[in-house]
C-alpha cells in the first residue's frame, strides 16, 4: 500500500529548478531513503511535503488526500512529522517541554481551560506528561527530561528532534539527515532506533548522507541529482548503479601533473 | 589576560579619551543656554559626568584585577553566594511573604503611598498582559496601551450611557479588547519583529486619535467624566430581614485591595497560561516559528490568541483605571505609556512573572520617590534604562522554564564562557 | 487662489515636508540596514542638531558674521551641527548599542528608547523647556509660481536636502567605505572575512546617519523658526514610518517613503478632514505593509528558510 | 550682668517656645506639569505661587503662620495628578493651586474634594471643573465661553468679518474654545464659518491646512492653539501670503510668541484679560523677574500668583484655615489681583472679561474692549 | 583509524603554510571540532572530505576566526592566528570562498569583486587581478553590472572564488565549490582551481565530491564527527577502500 505519493512534482525558485518532475511513492510501513549530493533538492522535497512551500507543479497526496495547499500544522495532523537538517529545537525549553510541544496537535485544552485550570485541562496535562515521558523513554532521553534542550549533547539533540516529531503521533516520519554529525557508534544506535520506530508501524522517509545507515536499513532508495530522479531501487542495486557512483564521487578531472 | 599595570595604563588612556569626548558633547550643549557661554555651568556638568565615568571605570578595573577575582569575584563571588542562599527558599514561601507584605501595606501606608501602590499594581497587570505577547509569544508590541484605552472607554461609555455596572462591563470590555487584539494582530502576522513595532505603534496611535476625534461618542479631548466606582453586593440584615446591601469601592483602600485581587488573579492566570499547552506553544513560536509550525502548532491562531489574551488583561486594567479616576481622556493613552509597559516587561525579563512584578514596582514607585528631583528624574530614568539593558540584557530576573521534580542543574559556566567566545554574528 | 495654484502650492508643501522626512528617514534606514536596530534616539539626534545649529548661528549673528559672510555662515552652521551630532551618534553607539549587538533585539530596542529619553531630557535641562527662536536667515521673501508661493528658505532647504541625498547615494555607491558599509549591512561575517573592520564601518554609519538627521534638524529650525527639546518625537515617528514604508535598509526606499508620508499628510489635510491626518498616515503604512510586508523597495525577507 | 544674661536667655527660650507653639504652617500645594511638553507653563505656575508667597510674606504675612510651598508634578496626566494630589493631601496642605491641564485637574480634584481642601486652578478652563458641585474649587482663569464671547464680539462688531475659518489642535482647551465660538457665531448668524481645521500638537508644518484656508479665503482665521504652534502658524501663514486677519487666544499670550513669530506675529489679535497697571502688578513683575531671572512672564504666572494670593489673603481674613470658612471668604469677597478684579460666582468661576490685544512693534498692546466696544 | 605519518613527511620537504594543532571548537554545548591537527604545505592543494555535519566547514570557519578555537593552535606561516578576528586573519593573506557562497546580493558582480580587494590599495594591480579573474571566469565579465543576487548558482560560485582571489591570497580556503552545480560546471570549476594553484596560491579545499577533489589534490584529509580520521596523499586516498566505503557504504 502506498502511503505518500508525489506525482510529477516540480519546484522552482525564481529561475532555479530545484526539483524537476519528481515521482516518488512511499510504501506504508517501510523505510525509504532519498539520497543524492548536496543541493540535489532533497530537503526541498521534504519542505513541499510538509507544506513549508507548495510545489510549483504536480500533486502530493497522502493516503489518498491531497496535501498541496494545506498549512504545515494541518499536514502534521494528517500524520506526517519531520525533523530538520540543522537542529531546530526550542532551546530555552526543557527536553520534556520540547516533546510536549509536539503533542500540541493531539491535545485540546485551550486558553480558557488553562486559565480556569479545569479538571479536563489537569487531566490532559497529566496525560501529556505521561505520554511525553513514554516517548522520551522510547528514545532513551528520559533521564535528561529536565535539562534545557540547548544543554544536550549533539547526538541527544538529534534524538530529541525525533522524539518531538514522534510525539505528534505520526504515521509517517520524515527524517532529514538524522545521522549528520554523529559518530559511528551513535549512527549505529540511530539505525536501531529507526528500525524500532519502523517496527511500531511507522513509515519512514529518510534523507541521509551516511551510506552505512542508508544501505543498512532502507528497503528502497531513491537517488536525486539536480532535482532529477536518477535511480530507484533496493540498496544493492543502487550501490552498483554507475549513474549513482558518478553523481556521488564525481568523475575525475585530469589528474594533477 | 593582560598584566595589571598595562591594563591600568590602557584604562587610563581610555578614560582620558572618553573624558574628552564627553567634553565635546557636553560643553556646547550645556554651555550655551543663551547666546553667551556659561562656563561655570558647563564645566560643572562635565565634571560630574567625568566623575561618574571615573567611578565606573575604577569599578571595572577593580573587578578585573587579579586580587578581586581571587577574593570577591569569580564563581564563589558574594553576589552568587547571596543568590544561592535566596534560591534555597522555595518559591512558595516567597510568594506567601510577598502576599502578606502587599496585604498589610495599605494599613501601614498613607493615602499617597496607597495610591502609588494602586498605580504600581495597574502597571503590573498591564506588564503581565504584555508579557504574554512580548515575553511568551515573542511579538513586539508598541501599541499595547490601546487595549488599556479600550477597557477604560468601554466601561466609561457603557456606564455613562446605559448605567451598566462595572461587573457587567468587565466581560464586555475583555471581549472587545480581545477582538481588537485580533484585529490588530491579523495584519501583522506575516511581518517580522521590527515591522511589527511600527505597525503596533501605529495602531496604538490610531486608537488614541479615534478616541480623540470621535466627539459624538467619546467627547473627544474633553474626556468622559463621572463613571460610578465598582460596587459589591453583600447580604446584610436590616429591619426588613435579609437584604442585599451595596458597598461601593470608593476609598483608596478598597480600590487597592480590589486591584490587588485583579493583580493576583492576573498572576495566577498568566502563570497557568505559561505552564499550559498554550504557553508552551507560545514559547515554541518565540523560539522558532517554523519549527513550531512544523511540530503541529497552529502558529497563526496562537499568535492571534496571544494578542487577544494580552489585550484582555489590559482591558481589565483599563476598566479599573477609568472607574478609579471616574474620568478618562485620550491623553492618558499616549505612546510613552506603551513604552513604559514594554520597559516593565523587558527590564524585568521577558517571559518572567517575578521579573515583571519587580520591574513594575521599580519603574512606577521608584520615580515617585524621586519626584522631588523633577526634571532630573526622567533624565536619570532614561540613562538607567540604557545602563540596565547593557548590564543585564536578559532582564532583572531572566525567565526560566519550569522544571518538573527536584533535579538541580548547575548552570554550566564553561558553556556560558564559550558562548561569549562566539561573539561573531550567528547569521551564517 | 485658483485650483491650479492651490494644487501647485500643496505640491510644494508636500515636497518640502517630504524631503525633511526623507532626510531623517535616511538616518534610520542606514542604522537599521547595518545593525538591524531601530534607533529610537534618532529623533533626539535630530533635535540636538537643531540646537547646535542654533548655538552656532546665534554666536555668529552676535558678531555680525552672518551679514558679511552669508554662505560661510550656512556652511559653518550645518557643518558644526552635523559634526557634533556625528560624534554624539558614535558615542551613543559605543555606550548603548555596541555592548548589545549580540543580545536580544528587545534589549537593544529598550536601550535605544532609554537613550532617547535620556537625550531628550538632557536637552530639556540644558536648553530649557520652552521653544527657542531661531534667527531668521531667510525671512519670508520668496517667489511666486502659478500663484503658489515658495520662499527662498524653502528653495534652499529642498535643494540642500536633495544634494545631501545625492551625496549620500554617491558615497554609498562609489566610495570604498560606502561599499564596505553596504557589504557589512548585507552580510557581516562575509564582510569581516574580506578584511572589513565592521566596528569601524558601523561607527561611520553612526556618524553619517545622525549627521543627516542633524542637517534636517537645522533645516527645520531655520525654516520653521524654533526648536524645542521634544520636537524630535513627532519627526521620529514619521521618519520611522517613512523608512519602513520604503523598505527599511534601502536608501532610495527611505527617500520614497519620506515623500509618500509627506504627500499623504499634505494631501489628506488638503482635501479631507484634517483631524484624521495622522490616522491616515498610519493606515496607509499598515496597508502597504500588509500587502507588501517588506516595504515598497525592501527586500522580501518574509520567505521562510528551512 | 549675669542675672541679666540669664533673664535674656530665659526670655529668648520662652519666646522661642511660644513662637514654636504658635507658628503654625500654612502649606500651599501646587499641581502643574513640571515635566513633559507643558513644563514651561507648569514652571510658570510654580514660580508664580512662590513669588506670591514671597510678596505676601514681605508684606507681613499672616501673624503666627509660616508659609510653605509644596510643589506637585501633575505631568498633565490624570493618574499622575491624582497621585500627586494624594501626596499633597498627605503632607497636610491647606490649599492647592492647580492643576494646569483640565484632564489633570478633574481627576485630581476628586481626592482634594474628599479631603476638603481648597483648590484654585489658574489654567483649567473646562466647564466640568466647576460644574460638579464642589464647594471648595475655584477657577482663576476665565472659562472657555467667556473668552469665546469676547472673540465673537470682536469678530462681529470690531472687525465686522463675514467669513471665518477655525483651527484647533484637538486638545481639551482649544476644542472648548472653537466649540463655543461656533456656538455663538451660529446663534448670531452674522458670520459664516467656512472651515474648521485641526492640527496635531507638536507638529511644525501646518502649510497644508493653511493653503487650504488660503484657497477658501476667509476674512479671518482663528487659531485655537498653544504658543509653540501659534508662533509657527503665523510665520507659515505670512510665508504663504495669507492676507486674512489672524486671531488667537490667551494660550499664545507669551513673550515666546513674539520672539519666535518675529515679524510674522505683527498684527495678530488675541484675547487676554486686561489688568490695570497697578503698583501691585508692577511689584509682582519686578519681584518675579528678579526671583527667577526671567525676561518675561507667561500668562499663567499671573493667574497662579493671584490664586495663591487670594488663598492667603482669605486665610488671613477668615483667621482660620478651616476650608469651609476660607471658601466662603473667597467666594464672598472681591479681591484685587494682578490680573484684575477678582470675583467668583457660586460655582467658583471668575467673572473676568477679556479684551482684544494686538501684537505691535514686538509687544502685546491692548486694542479693543468688547464690553465697551471701544478702541484703546 | 589511525593517523598516518605522511603529513609529517610532507612537511619535511615543503615549508608548511598552515598548521592546525589540536583545535577544538564549540557551538554552544556542541563539541564540533574535537582536536583537529593538520599541516598544509605551501603551494599544495589539500582537501578535506567527509560526510555532512562532520565539521569540515567549521574547520574553515575556525581557521578564519569566525568560530573561536576554544583550545589548540592555528599557525599561518608560523604566526599564530587563532586569537585573531576574521578581519585580522584576512590581513594575513588568507581568503575564503565560504559555504553557500555568501555573495553580497545587492551589489553588482564588479562591486563584489572590488570588495574582495578591500584590503588592497594598489589600484593598478587590482585592475590587473580583476582582468585575471575575468580571464578565469569569462562569464563574470558578461555579468559585471548585474546584481549578485540575480546570478545563477554557478555564476555565484565563480564570483565567490573570484572575490576570494581578488585579495591576492597566499592561502585560499574553498568550501564546497561544487555544491549544487551541474557536472560540466563542476569540472570547469575544478580546472580553474588547478589553474589558480599554478599561480602559486595554496588551496585548502573542503569537498563532498570526494573523487574530484582528491583527483586534483596533493594531500587529503578525511573527517568524521569532528575528527580527522585519515590523512594521506590524495592519490593513496583515492584508492583507499575505506574512503569508498564512507561514501557508498559498501
Amino acid at each position: 500500500m502506498i502511503d505518500l505519493a508525489l506525482k510529477n512534482v516540480s519546484k522552482r525558485f525564481g529561475g532555479l529548478l530545484a526539483v524537476d518532475k519528481l515521482d516518488v511513492e512511499v510504501p506504508k510501513g517501510k523505510i525509504l531513503s532519498l539520497i543524492g549530493p548536496n543541493g540535489a533538492g532533497k530537503t526541498t522535497v521534504f519542505n513541499m511535503i510538509t507544506g513549508v512551500y507548495p510545489p510549483s507543479e504536480g500533486t502530493i497526496s497522502y493516503q489518498g488526500k491531497k496535501l498541496n495547499n494545506l498549512r504545515s500544522n494541518r499536514i502534521i495532523r494528517h500524520g506526517i512529522a519531520r525533523t530538520f537538517q540543522n537542529i531546530r529545537l526550542f532551546k530555552s525549553m526543557t527536553v520534556l517541554e520540547n516533546v510536549q510541544v509536539g503533542m500540541h496537535c493531539r491535545t485540546k485544552s485551550g486558553a480558557f481551560r488553562a486559565l480556569l485550570n479545569t479538571p479536563f485541562a489537569i487531566r490532559e496535562e497529566k496525560e501529556i506528561i505521561e505520554k511525553s515521558m513514554e516517548t522520551l523513554e522510547f528514545l532513551g532521553l528520559a533521564d535528561h527530561h529536565n535539562e534545557y534542550a540547548s544543554n544536550l549533547a549533539y547526538g541527544d539533540q538529534r534524538r530529541l528532534e525525533i522524539a518531538r516529531a514522534v510525539a505528534t503521533r505520526p504515521e509517517m516520519l520524515l527524517l532529514d539527515e538524522p545521522a549528520a554529525g554523529m559518530n559511528p557508534s551513535e549512527t549505529a544506535e540511530l539505525m536501531d532506533l529507526i528500525l524500532k520506530l519502523r517496527d511500531t508501524g511507522l513509515t519512514i522517509f529518510l534523507v541521509e548522507h551516511d551510506m552505512r545507515l542508508v544501505m543498512g536499513i532502507s528497503e528502497m532508495v531513491v537517488v536525486l541529482d539536480h532535482g532529477h530522479k536518477i535511480a530507484q531501487g533496493e540498496p544493492k542495486e543502487i550501490q552498483q548503479n554507475e549513474k549513482v557512483i558518478e553523481a556521488y564521487l564525481g568523475t575525475k578531472v585530469k589528474a594533477k601533473a | 589576560m593582560k598584566q595589571g599595570s598595562e591594563m591600568g595604563n590602557g584604562e587610563f588612556k581610555k578614560f582620558i579619551i572618553y573624558s574628552l569626548f564627553l567634553g565635546v558633547l557636553i560643553l556646547p550643549m550645556v554651555g550655551f543656554p543663551g547666546t553667551h557661554f556659561e562656563a561655570k555651568r558647563a564645566f560643572i556638568v562635565w565634571g560630574v559626568f567625568v566623575g561618574v565615568l571615573a567611578l565606573g571605570m575604577l569599578n571595572q578595573v577593580v573587578r578585573q584585577s587579579s586580587i578581586y577575582q581571587k577574593t570577591l569575584g569569580g564563581p564563589q563571588s558574594f553576589n552568587r553566594r547571596v543568590t544561592k542562599q535566596f534560591q534555597k527558599i522555595p518559591v512558595r514561601h516567597w510568594t506567601l511573604i510577598l502576599l502578606a507584605a502587599v496585604a498589610v501595606y495599605p494599613l501601614l501606608a498613607n493615602n499617597y503611598m496607597v495610591d502609588v501602590g494602586i498605580t504600581c499594581l495597574i502597571y503590573i497587570v498591564l506588564g503581565l498582559g504584555l508579557n504574554i505577547v512580548v515575553g511568551l509569544a515573542g511579538l513586539l508590541d508598541l501599541g499595547y496601551i490601546a487595549f488599556y484605552a479600550v477597557g477604560a472607554y468601554t466601561y466609561s461609555l457603557l456606564n455613562l450611557h446605559f448605567g451598566m455596572s462595572f461587573w457587567l462591563c468587565l466581560p464586555i470590555g475583555i471581549l472587545l479588547g480581545a477582538i481588537l487584539g485580533c484585529v490588530i494582530g491579523y495584519p501583522t502576522l506575516r511581518m517580522r519583529g521590527d515591522y511589527l513595532a511600527i505597525v503596533t505603534m501605529g495602531f496604538g496611535e490610531i486608537i488614541r486619535l479615534v478616541l480623540n476625534n470621535w466627539d459624538s461618542l467619546t467627547k473627544g479631548p474633553n474626556g468622559l467624566l463621572g463613571m460610578a466606582k465598582p460596587s459589591i453586593m453583600y447580604p446584610a440584615f436590616s429591619n426588613s430581614g435579609l437584604e442585599w446591601a451595596t458597598y461601593s469601592l470608593k476609598s483608596l483602600h478598597a480600590l487597592y485591595y480590589f486591584i490587588l485581587l485583579i493583580a493576583v488573579l492576573t498572576v495566577i492566570g498568566v502563570r497557568r497560561l505559561d505552564q499550559s499547552r498554550i504557553g508552551r506553544a507560545w514559547v515554541a513560536i518565540r523560539e522558532d516559528e517554523v519549527a513550531a509550525e512544523l511540530s503541529g502548532v497552529p502558529t497563526t491562531w496562537l499568535k492571534l490568541l496571544a494578542y487577544a489574551m494580552g489585550a484582555a488583561f489590559a482591558s481589565v486594567a483599563g476598566a479599573f483605571f477609568a472607574a478609579k479616576l471616574s474620568y478618562t481622556n485620550p491623553n492618558f493613552f499616549i505612546f510613552m505609556e506603551s513604552c513604559i509597559v514594554l520597559c516593565i516587561v523587558v527590564l524585568g525579563g521577558a517571559g518572567s512573572i517575578p521579573g515583571v512584578i519587580l520591574a513594575g514596582v521599580l519603574l512606577i514607585a521608584v520615580p515617585e520617590v524621586f519626584r522631588e528631583l523633577q526634571d532630573y528624574r526622567m533624565f536619570a530614568f532614561g540613562l538607567a534604562m540604557a545602563v540596565m539593558m547593557v548590564l543585564r540584557p536578559e532582564g532583572l530576573i531572566p525567565a526560566t522554564r519550569r522544571k518538573l521534580g527536584l533535579s538541580d542543574i548547575e548552570t554550566d559556566t564553561i558553556g556560558e564562557l564559550e558562548e561569549s567566545y562566539q561573539a561573531v554574528d550567528s547569521r551564517t | 487662489m485658483d485650483t491650479s495654484s492651490f494644487l501647485v502650492q500643496q505640491l510644494i508643501n508636500a515636497l518640502f515636508l517630504g524631503s525633511i522626512y526623507a532626510l531623517i528617514a535616511l538616518g534610520y534606514t542606514m542604522v537599521y540596514g547595518i545593525i538591524e536596530l531601530i534607533n529610537f534616539a534618532h529623533g533626539e539626534l535630530f533635535t540636538a542638531g537643531a540646537f547646535i545649529g542654533l548655538i552656532v548661528l546665534a554666536a555668529l549673528q552676535k558678531y555680525g558674521f552672518v551679514q558679511t559672510h552669508f554662505v560661510l555662515t550656512l556652511f559653518l552652521v550645518f557643518g558644526m551641527a552635523m559634526a557634533y551630532v556625528g560624534v554624539l551618534g558614535v558615542a551613543i553607539e559605543h555606550v548603548a548599542y555596541k555592548p548589545l549587538r549580540n543580545a536580544s533585539r528587545l534589549a537593544a530596542i529598550l536601550s535605544a528608547l532609554g537613550m532617547s529619553i535620556f537625550l531628550s531630557n538632557g536637552m530639556m535641562l540644558s536648553q530649557g523647556v520652552s521653544d527657542r527662536a531661531y534667527p531668521a536667515l531667510f525671512g519670508l521673501k520668496g517667489i511666486t509660481i502659478i500663484g503658489a508661493r515658495i520662499t527662498y528658505g524653502q528653495v534652499f532647504i529642498i535643494i540642500l536636502s536633495l544634494l545631501l541625498m545625492v551625496a549620500l547615494n554617491m558615497f554609498v555607491n562609489w566610495t570604498k567605505l560606502g561599499k564596505a558599509m553596504r557589504a557589512t549591512a548585507q552580510n557581516q561575517v562575509m564582510a569581516r572575512m574580506l578584511g572589513i573592520n565592521i566596528d569601524r564601518t558601523i561607527r561611520v554609519t553612526f556618524i553619517i546617519g545622525p549627521a543627516l538627521g542633524a542637517a534636517a534638524g537645522v533645516m527645520v529650525g531655520m525654516y520653521y523658526g524654533s526648536v524645542r527639546f521634544d520636537m524630535g518625537f513627532i519627526y521620529m515617528i514619521k521618519a520611522f514610518a517613512a523608512a519602513i514604508l520604503g523598505g527599511i535598509g534601502s536608501i532610495p526606499g527611505a527617500v520614497l517613503g519620506g515623500m509618500i508620508i509627506g504627500g499623504v499628510e499634505v494631501a489628506w489635510s488638503a482635501f479631507l478632514p484634517s483631524a484624521w491626518k495622522d490616522v491616515t498616515t498610519f493606515i496607509v503604512l499598515i496597508l502597504v505593509l500588509y500587502f507588501k510586508p517588506s516595504g515598497i523597495l525592501g527586500e522580501d525577507v518574509s520567505e521562510t528558510r528551512v | 550682668m549675669r542675672k541679666m544674661g540669664i533673664l535674656v536667655l530665659c526670655l529668648a527660650v520662652a519666646v522661642g517656645f511660644s513662637s514654636m507653639a504658635a507658628a503654625k504652617t500654612l502649606k500651599i500645594g501646587t499641581l502643574s506639569p513640571l515635566t513633559g511638553p507643558y513644563a514651561q507653563d507648569g514652571t510658570d505656575i510654580l514660580q508664580g505661587v512662590k513669588t506670591a508667597v514671597a510678596v505676601f510674606q514681605k508684606a507681613g504675612g499672616i501673624p503666627g503662620y509660616k508659609i510653605e510651598v509644596i510643589p506637585g508634578d501633575s505631568a498633565c496626566d490624570g493618574g499622575k495628578a491624582t497621585m500627586a494630589a494624594n501626596n499633597l493631601i498627605n503632607q497636610g496642605v491647606n490649599g492647592v493651586v492647580g492643576a494646569y491641564c483640565s484632564s489633570a485637574t478633574i481627576p485630581s480634584s476628586v481626592p482634594l474634594n474628599e479631603a476638603n481642601i481648597i483648590q484654585i486652578t489658574p489654567a483649567s478652563t473646562h466647564t466640568d471643573v466647576t460644574a460638579r458641585g464642589f464647594k471648595q474649587i475655584f477657577r482663576m482663569c476665565p472659562r472657555d465661553d467667556v473668552q469665546a464671547w469676547s472673540t465673537v464680539k470682536f469678530l462681529e462688531d470690531g472687525l465686522k468679518v463675514k467669513t471665518l475659518a477655525l483651527i484647533d489642535d484637538r486638545q481639551t482647551y482649544t476644542v472648548g474654545l472653537t466649540e463655543n465660538i461656533t456656538k455663538f457665531v451660529n446663534e448670531d448668524k452674522k458670520i459664516k464659518i467656512v472651515a474648521l481645521e485641526h492640527i496635531t500638537p507638536g507638529d511644525k508644518d501646518f502649510t497644508a491646512v493653511l493653503t487650504k484656508l488660503k484657497k477658501l479665503n476667509p476674512d479671518a482665521i482663528y487659531m485655537g492653539v498653544y504658543q509653540p504652534e501659534g508662533s509657527l502658524m503665523v510665520r507659515q501663514a505670512k510665508a504663504l501670503g495669507i492676507k486674512a486677519t489672524l486671531l488667537s487666544e490667551d494660550a499664545v499670550y507669551h513673550p515666546k510668541f513674539i520672539e519666535v513669530g518675529g515679524k510674522a506675529a505683527e498684527g495678530t489679535f488675541l484675547t487676554y484679560a486686561k489688568a490695570p497697571d497697578t503698583p501691585e502688578r508692577r511689584n509682582f513683575e519686578k519681584t518675579y523677574k528678579k526671583m527667577w531671572n526671567a525676561q518675561a512672564i507667561g500668562s499663567y504666572g499671573y493667574y497662579a500668583y493671584d490664586s495663591a494670593m487670594v488663598f492667603m489673603e482669605a486665610v488671613k481674613k477668615a483667621g482660620t484655615t478651616d476650608t469651609n470658612k476660607v471658601a466662603a471668604t473667597i467666594r464672598d469677597n472681591t479681591w484685587n489681583g494682578v490680573s484684575g478684579k477678582i470675583k467668583f460666582d457660586e460655582k467658583g468661576d471668575r467673572k473676568l472679561a477679556h479684551i482684544i490685544w494686538i501684537v505691535k512693534d514686538g509687544k502685546f498692546v491692548p486694542y479693543w474692549d468688547p464690553m465697551t466696544e471701544k478702541y484703546f | 583509524m589511525k593517523q598516518t605519518p605522511l603529513g609529517n613527511w610532507r612537511r619535511a620537504i615543503k615549508p608548511s603554510i598552515l598548521e592546525l594543532k589540536n583545535v577544538h571548537t564549540y557551538y554552544g554545548n556542541i563539541h564540533a571540532l574535537k582536536g583537529i591537527s593538520c599541516t598544509i604545505p605551501s603551494g599544495d592543494i589539500a582537501c578535506l572530505i567527509g560526510a555532512n555535519g562532520a565539521g569540515k566547514s567549521t574547520t574553515l570557519l575556525t581557521i578564519f576566526g569566525v568560530q573561536r578555537a576554544a583550545r589548540g593552535e592555528i599557525r599561518f606561516k608560523g604566526r599564530p592566528i587563532h586569537r585573531l578576528r576574521p578581519e585580522q586573519v584576512a590581513v594575513q593573506g588568507i581568503s575564503q570562498a565560504p559555504e553557500g557562497r555568501q555573495i553580497f546580493a545587492r551589489m553588482t558582480t564588479l562591486e563584489n569583486l572590488e570588495m574582495g580587494a578591500y584590503l588592497r590599495n594598489d589600484k593598478a594591480e587590482v585592475a590587473g587581478d580583476m582582468e585575471w579573474v575575468f580571464g578565469l571566469f569569462p562569464r563574470l565579465k558578461d555579468r559585471a553590472r548585474q546584481l549578485g543576487g540575480t546570478l545563477s548558482g554557478g555564476e555565484q560560485q565563480m564570483l565567490a572564488i573570484g572575490r576570494a582571489l581578488m585579495a591576492r591570497p597566499e592561502l585560499l580556503l574553498l568550501d564546497e565549490p561544487s555544491l549544487g552545480l551541474a557536472p560540466k560546471l563542476v569540472e570547469k570549476i575544478f580546472e580553474t582551481i588547478l589553474e589558480i594553484n599554478k599561480n602559486g596560491v595554496t588551496i585548502f579545499l573542503v569537498e563532498q565530491n570526494a573523487h574530484m577533489a582528491l583527483s586534483i589534490s596533493n594531500t587529503g584529509y578525511v573527517m568524521e564527527t569532528g575528527r580527522i580520521v585519515l590523512t594521506d596523499s590524495a592519490a593513496a586516498l583515492l584508492k583507499n577502500e575505506k574512503v569508498k566505503k564512507a561514501y557508498l557504504g559498501e
